[in-house]
């Protein structure tokens, strides 16, 4: 088998040299009852062209993105093109099959380029400083939330009911058997949410995203104070992080953590995962941090190196003490997120965060010829709402049985809130051809 | 001239290597932050003038510079390829590092997981468009039930931790669920960090079990801490001295008499994968890390995926989404409804590791059932073969019966050289080894924990041992210098990290303007 | 403990480092040779069972065991990693190897050089299925003749040398359709090797032009020598000494008036390309480099491709197969037939190198006409850059004037030093640079050839003279043994390359059996 | 620009630094009438996601073989699976973007991979010493007859009919200008040829092809012992060396050179190249050969390195009187060579070999049942002729329209040979499935 060098010469020299007779020797530990006798019922091993054909035979049976007609479709992860250097470099099996830099000495190469990600994000963000990463963004919102109750020695949280739902449901996930009420408003798309009322002096922290999940920028000022005001923490959520690019960060707004998803830099769509969570926050807070931190020092020779640092903090030296019990984290996700942020830099970031609000706005105004459908956004990026005449869900089967992937219907993240029911999230990134934005509005004018 | 002994002339040039002008030592350069490369006009993409349009954004528009460097391609391939020239790996050699199961990580898988079928689709398309990959993971499922015989899989958790709290949370809901509200999880001793550290994050208290001098969980002792409130046990199995729990299935037996669940920590499953199946020991729950057992790349600390395997009695609680074979298809369960309505509810954004699953079934089929048996019986028979081979010069933690998939070595035989664990461990750096997990376990005084895996030839391990041998004579030898000065090779030596504990620097700031400066 | 000096007390590591057992050095890690490591039963690969079937083989199956080496896929992945660690290249740093135009090689051209689209079809496919890819040599066939401004363009040649032979069959054929035998090709003395080797292997004599105290074609001389039976003159623009040839129109008129053709060899094209065509000086015909100025990978020594522009008097002689337009699409003429009778053939197998077709036009439409232009300006200019910083510490071969995309020195300032120019390489490598060109052109005493190129960073320029700069003053310093002791740093030092050639091992060969050895 | 790091700034300091106003100063020797004032008439500079269009949409006008419902061309070229680790490796920056190895202290990757390379060919092909590659395999046949010419120091060179058409035809080029007749039979698929008969003592080299072009396997020791007995060199051409596998290699039959194309291990299709020429002799012909040749030696330490060697024989050391005048050759491909050859080892050649010739048989047998069609073959590896009823070429034609590559018609490699308008050469891989057999005989059916 192609993957294992032991030959079977190798393997009686092997025993020879343990001293035992067969293979079984070594697992008398086992109990006999629970041994297998025989290869348990699965297909035989094989090689790479039938494996090959197996799984090709499944992704063929997808609707990739970049082969359908067009796709609109976002929500909390966003479909941009990622240069061809960063899946090339991701690759190097220096990178690639590496574990966690416990030994720094010949991991100076994961090190730094933690230490540059960790500065990239508390950059884009307007933070102090950030950690290397966790495991998408909805688990850096649950461990905000953790923290911050920590932190404040509070139990209640207040989230925004813009906040993308499935964000919300992990926090509930995360928070479910600690104490303390979690308030929320019912969501609508129409009307300005009114959080300030909802921050007591229970509050722990208040929730909120920007751009919300309807795609609405809000000036985060007013919470911050409100919060600071009850001593309470301030948690913004990016689910785009490309929008820091045009948008005034959360950091300059007053939060006192910046939890966001960061696949649109440097990650593929892959239904889902793996992501990569960025989670920054200001420096009075390290120590409260969840995850690993990146350092810099010098070395024997006093040359300047880098670390693992404040591990105090984690499961592997703090046990049930540990801020965090997450170990493997999304390292080389941030590596593509890094990469390619080397590439973009400040300029490259500003011009294409420029470009998706730009063809966003054009769809935007494109799409008023469909008759009955309105953009609820007075404000968006790079995604906004569009309430249609009739539910949203079969408009959006439709279109995708024609190969258009229209956007994600309210209904799908909101089941049951029956005000939602006709509205669709749109998402436009560089990716969009104006070509592809005719045939969206063209096919919505027939479904509806 | 004859160049041969000339370098004896300039023992300056290692280390610190002042014999160049640049710090660079030849094909070992030195490399900058990008930060420090960076020029702000400068960019590695080009971009198309955007349509003309009047901004929607609400007056929000950024007004601060971002700060980021700018660089051309040209700059970041060489920055990168540069950093992960200061690297070791499994593609540059033995990566014993214990409890991680560093094997090989094919080609084939990394491929496959980015056909657009699988890369390029987007967790909210509709799941009429994306039959395929549940069908990827419906499979992946059937393949990890076979494996363990367990009933039921849950596939979202994004790594073993992960899993853990998945693991616990079910039983938690479980014993809620019965109005029985318990209060404490016993772990062993010898248990990974992330055991106590999850059992703590799902509001339990974490009472710790011995260990034998057999290195496995003291029964007795766990038969006295059982009772009422005791939610679960969390073992790990083979455990993190490398050995089979063989009382496991007195240990299960204890557990359940008392109504406490049996959480089975299976991150070494590398040891009995196609051999064991851990329904056979009792196990009611217990996480799989498929960037061990099913080879998805570490990727210098993640991504993972730790799936969890459950009883009937457990799937009920399973966190959403679930997959599921309905009328037209396979179907997405997405919210605590119907079947899932027990689920205990999401746990990260959307749908499981996807990339990770593509590579692990590559890694399943490629393998099949023969070949997974047969990685089980190789990684053992690696262990065992590092073990009898070093047991004369190193001190192996538990007398001299066989270990499971890992070797677990004590700091005796180091004992009054003045080489410490540590020590041992860089050294064996500069004769181009990863070292081994060190340590850890906490039950072991100076612990080496070695998991040379299946994928490691015997010329590799013969090497090796060569290596650890002449090391383990040298420090008896009275070298301690040596060793306390290694590493010398690398491209940095020993780090100083208290100092980076002491006074954290985080992240690269701008520096002071010179006047500002004193 | 202080780590930090001990390494002063073993200066045997460097070198030799007999430090370390294994003789490794952290992560640079000696390897054997796959002969060294394989065992017959083992293989990298996993194939069914064939169908059972009864041979056609005609009694000829092998009898003899081919004697391979058989290494798992793990084994190969390492062993190729590790070798490829012992590799400089672009990737990792500055190769200003002079004539080779070493510039980054963009990623985005190898993704799009394995779409299956091109790399997966077949050259004796029906014309039909692949219009696509006869456009897209038509399409790069239009980018190099507007760039050179010449009207046909033969698209077959795998490489330079190829390319030059391409050009002087068609000449020769030129010659001939006009029943007149031309029997000298007049060469520079600064030329490539190619060249000459190039006009002989056509069957022509070689005869050398002297250069001027410019560095440029002596036009007298050259004249001189030009008559009736001369075929051609082949002149390389920019030359050799990395200069323009300023009167380049002048000796193009000189051959014109003879009746013999200019032949340019344009592996210099970089220095030129979107700024000077090379038909507005008077070319009949010459080759371009794909894997110098449009940058597909040199790959350790190929493979490349060699297009070369001809004139309309010229273009009858191209080698087949041609891409013309047909009356449904793109045609293939693959024969001397039809417009192609008077093709001088066949240059290889199959159509030209689509793999570097794909890549070069890629490069092209990144850059675009706007773009092209830059290259050839910050060419100029990060070689011109060189050349200033250089001057009054290195020895420049050719006065004061501008150089074009490489500048050359002499040894002149190494005189008396007891440094050659190989010496003064080889120290360079241990600063983590490559060597320039050394000891070619010919025409210049221990010259050093520089060639930056376009993708270099001004800070990467700076790094490479302050090393530069502080090697020619250690020089001067009179620290001969230094250099003649470098390199130190690298995973090998001097090798004996007369012993190589005295008594050469080209092949690895099984180990004498015991008892034969005496 | 995205490739080009210097910014404005740079030039302006570069410019100063060198002591001149503008970058037109560098370019005062070319003559003003030829400098381009302006750009020329080219599309300007694109972005990688538009580059990527454009060239996705001509990839997208081609029946690529994979995406083809079957496909069975060969005659010189074949569709293998290569395996992924090839192509990953050879990405590797160290060797794609490393220059011919001329500073070995730092290329022994490269050198120590040729020298690899040089052992594997010779051992394949059952000869004494290889070289570093050529071009390709008809390349390298061509530089065989220049070096036999050399070598036995006469002009008449014997090719067989049955040698690849474009393999004769460069063959005749690179000969173009040396004088000496080429003696070629009438190609018959149905006849044994007749090449003693042609060999007399002006004869220099009798080159002959195994598998032929009709996919013949013959014994060369006869044809050896007649060169022998005229003082003329056997030259061996392969076209398909995954045949080495199973057949007796060339070496073992006689031959002093033996010339490959090594494409079918490690390389894909190419529409033709780039593919990578093998070039094997004895060791008494090696300062005759043409091309590099990596050699062992020791460093300054004493320690086992590798060099190129034998240089003087190459164009830059002797200019003129250089054996060949080839520089750049095919070091990546052969690089994917070795490393495929490396997966493989003496098993896996053999079982890939064995695979290859059974599904071949499989499909002779299948074409059984194709009324009026006739396999012409007494013996072949992986590549048979087929007789067809009528004209081959409009039944390949027909059956491309439908998504099946059928083979190469014998009319395409001999045009107006009219004998041969009925043949066609069909190649049968390890890739083809039995499905796709069964569907290329039905069409078969149904075309004639
Ligand atoms: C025994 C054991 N349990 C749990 C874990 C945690 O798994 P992960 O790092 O995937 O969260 C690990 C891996 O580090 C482990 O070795
Ligand atoms: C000036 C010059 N001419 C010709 C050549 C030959 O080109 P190639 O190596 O592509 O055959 C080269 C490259 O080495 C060169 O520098």
């Amino acid at each position: 088998m192609r993957y294992l060098p032991l030959t079977s010469d190798d393997r009686r020299a092997m025993l020879g040299a343990i001293g035992v007779k067969s293979i079984e020797d070594l697992f008398v530990d086992v109990p006999t009852s629970a041994r297998q006798a025989k290869p348990l019922d699965l297909p035989p091993h094989a090689g790479e062209l039938e494996v090959e054909r197996e799984l090709a035979a499944l992704a063929a049976k997808n609707l990739a993105a970049g082969q359908a007609k067009a796709s609109f479709v976002g929500a909390g992860a966003y479909r941009h093109h990622v240069p061809a250097a960063v899946d090339h470099l991701i690759q190097r099996g220096e990178f690639l099959t590496a574990y966690t830099p416990y030994q720094p000495e010949i991991s100076q190469g994961t090190l730094q380029m933690l230490f540059e990600f960790q500065s990239q994000v508390a950059l884009v963000t307007g933070m102090e400083v950030a950690n290397a990463s966790m495991y998408d963004g909805a688990t850096s919102a649950a461990e905000a939330v953790l923290m911050a109750r920590r932190t404040v020695k509070r139990e209640k949280v207040v989230i925004s009911a813009a906040v993308h739902p499935h964000y919300r449901e992990t926090i509930e996930t995360f928070a479910r058997y600690s104490d303390g009420e979690i308030a929320v408003n019912a969501p609508d798309p129409t009307q300005d949410e009114n959080l300030e009322a909802l921050i007591d002096d229970q509050t722990a922290c208040l929730v909120v995203q920007n751009p919300d999940v309807f795609g609405r920028l809000r000036d985060l000022t007013p919470l911050a104070r409100a919060c600071q005001a009850k001593g309470a923490l301030l948690i913004a959520v990016v689910t785009e992080v490309v929008s820091l690019g045009a948008i005034t960060p959360p950091g300059e707004m007053g939060a006192d953590i910046v939890v966001a998803e960061g696949q649109s830099i440097g990650n593929g769509l892959n239904f889902g995962g793996p992501y990569v969570g960025l989670f920054a926050t200001r420096e009075k807070y390290i120590r409260q941090m969840p995850g690993r931190l990146a350092g810099q020092t010098v070395d024997a020779d006093g040359k300047r190196g880098f670390v693992l640092t404040l591990s105090t903090r984690e499961q592997h030296i703090r046990r049930e003490k540990a801020t965090s019990n997450i170990c493997t984290n999304a390292g080389l996700c941030a590596l593509a997120f890094t990469i390619h942020m080397s590439l973009l830099g400040s300029e490259g970031l500003r011009q294409l965060a420029r470009l998706n609000h730009a063809k966003a706005v054009q769809l935007a105004e494109k799409l008023a010829v469909v008759p009955g459908a309105k953009v609820l956004n007075q404000s968006f990026f790079n995604e906004f709402t569009l309430r249609l005449p009739k539910p949203a869900a079969p408009v959006v089967e439709k279109l995708a049985a024609d190969g258009i992937l229209a956007g994600v219907p309210a209904s799908r993240l909101y089941p049951g809130v029956n005000a939602l029911a006709n509205d669709l999230l749109i998402a436009v990134t560089e990716t969009a051809t104006e070509a592809q934005m005719d045939a969206l509005v063209a096919a919505l004018k027939g479904a509806v | 001239m004859d160049a041969r002994n000339t370098h004896k002339d300039s023992p300056a040039i290692i280390g610190a290597h002042p014999g160049t002008a640049t710090g660079n030592r030849a094909l070992m350069i030195e490399e900058q932050l990008i930060f420090e490369q960076g020029e702000p006009q400068r960019t590695g993409v080009d971009l198309p003038e955007p349509p003309k349009v009047t901004d929607r954004l609400g007056g929000l528009a950024r007004k601060t510079d971002l700060g980021l460097p700018g660089l051309s391609e040209p700059q970041v391939i060489r920055h990168f390829t540069r950093l992960s020239q200061k690297n070791y790996s499994i593609d540059t050699g033995l990566f014993p590092l214990g409890s991680c199961t560093m094997k090989h990580n094919p080609r084939l898988n990394e491929k496959l997981a980015r056909l657009p079928g699988f890369g390029d689709i987007h967790p909210l398309q509709p799941v009429s468009t994306v039959q395929g990959a549940l069908e990827l993971i419906d499979t992946l499922a059937h393949w990890l039930r076979t494996l363990t015989g367990m009933p039921a899989v849950a596939m979202t958790p994004a790594a073993g931790a992960h899993g853990e709290f998945c693991g616990l949370l079910t039983i938690r809901a479980a014993h809620e669920a019965k109005g029985d509200a318990r209060k404490r999880v016993l772990v062993p001793e010898s248990a990974h960090g992330t055991n106590p550290a999850t059992a703590a994050a799902c509001g339990y208290e974490v009472e710790s079990i011995p260990a034998t001098p057999r290195g496995r969980v003291d029964l007795a002792a766990l038969k006295a801490k059982l009772g009422p409130d005791v939610a679960a046990i969390m073992v790990t199995n083979p455990n993190t001295c490398g050995l089979f729990e063989d009382e496991v299935i007195e240990i299960a037996k204890a557990a359940h008499d008392h109504g406490s669940y049996f959480y089975c920590d299976g991150a070494n499953f590398n040891a009995i994968v196609g051999k064991v199946r851990p329904a056979d020991l009792g196990v009611d729950v217990m996480h799989i890390n498929l960037h061990k057992t099913f080879s998805t790349p570490h990727g210098g600390g993640g991504p993972g995926a730790g799936p969890v395997v459950l009883t009937a009695a457990l799937a009920p609680y399973a966190p959403t989404p679930w997959v599921v074979h309905g009328a037209n298809g396979f179907e997405l369960i997405e919210t605590p409804e119907g079947p899932a309505q027990a689920s205990v509810g999401r746990l990260k954004a959307f749908n499981g590791q996807m990339g990770m699953f593509v590579r692990a079934l590559a890694y399943m089929l490629s393998h099949g059932g023969d070949g997974l048996r047969q990685v089980a019986e190789d990684a053992v028979l690696n262990a065992n073969y590092l073990l009898a081979r070093l047991r004369d010069v190193m001190s192996p933690a538990f007398g001299d019966g066989p270990c499971m998939h890992e070797a677990l070595f004590d700091d005796k035989f180091l004992e009054g050289t003045g080489v410490t664990t540590l020590d041992f461990a860089k050294a064996l750096i500069d004769e181009g080894f990863h070292p081994t997990t060190i340590y850890f376990p906490l039950v072991v005084h100076g612990a080496m924990l070695m998991e040379p895996t299946e994928t490691e030839s015997k010329e590799s391990l013969d090497q090796f041992i060569q290596a650890l041998r002449s090391l383990a004579e040298k420090a008896k030898a009275g070298e301690a210098a040596f060793f306390q000065a290694a590493p010398r090779l690398t491209p940095r030596r020993r780090l100083d990290e208290t100092a980076a504990a002491r006074k954290p620097i985080l992240r690269w700031r701008p520096p002071a303007p010179a006047q500002a400066a004193e």
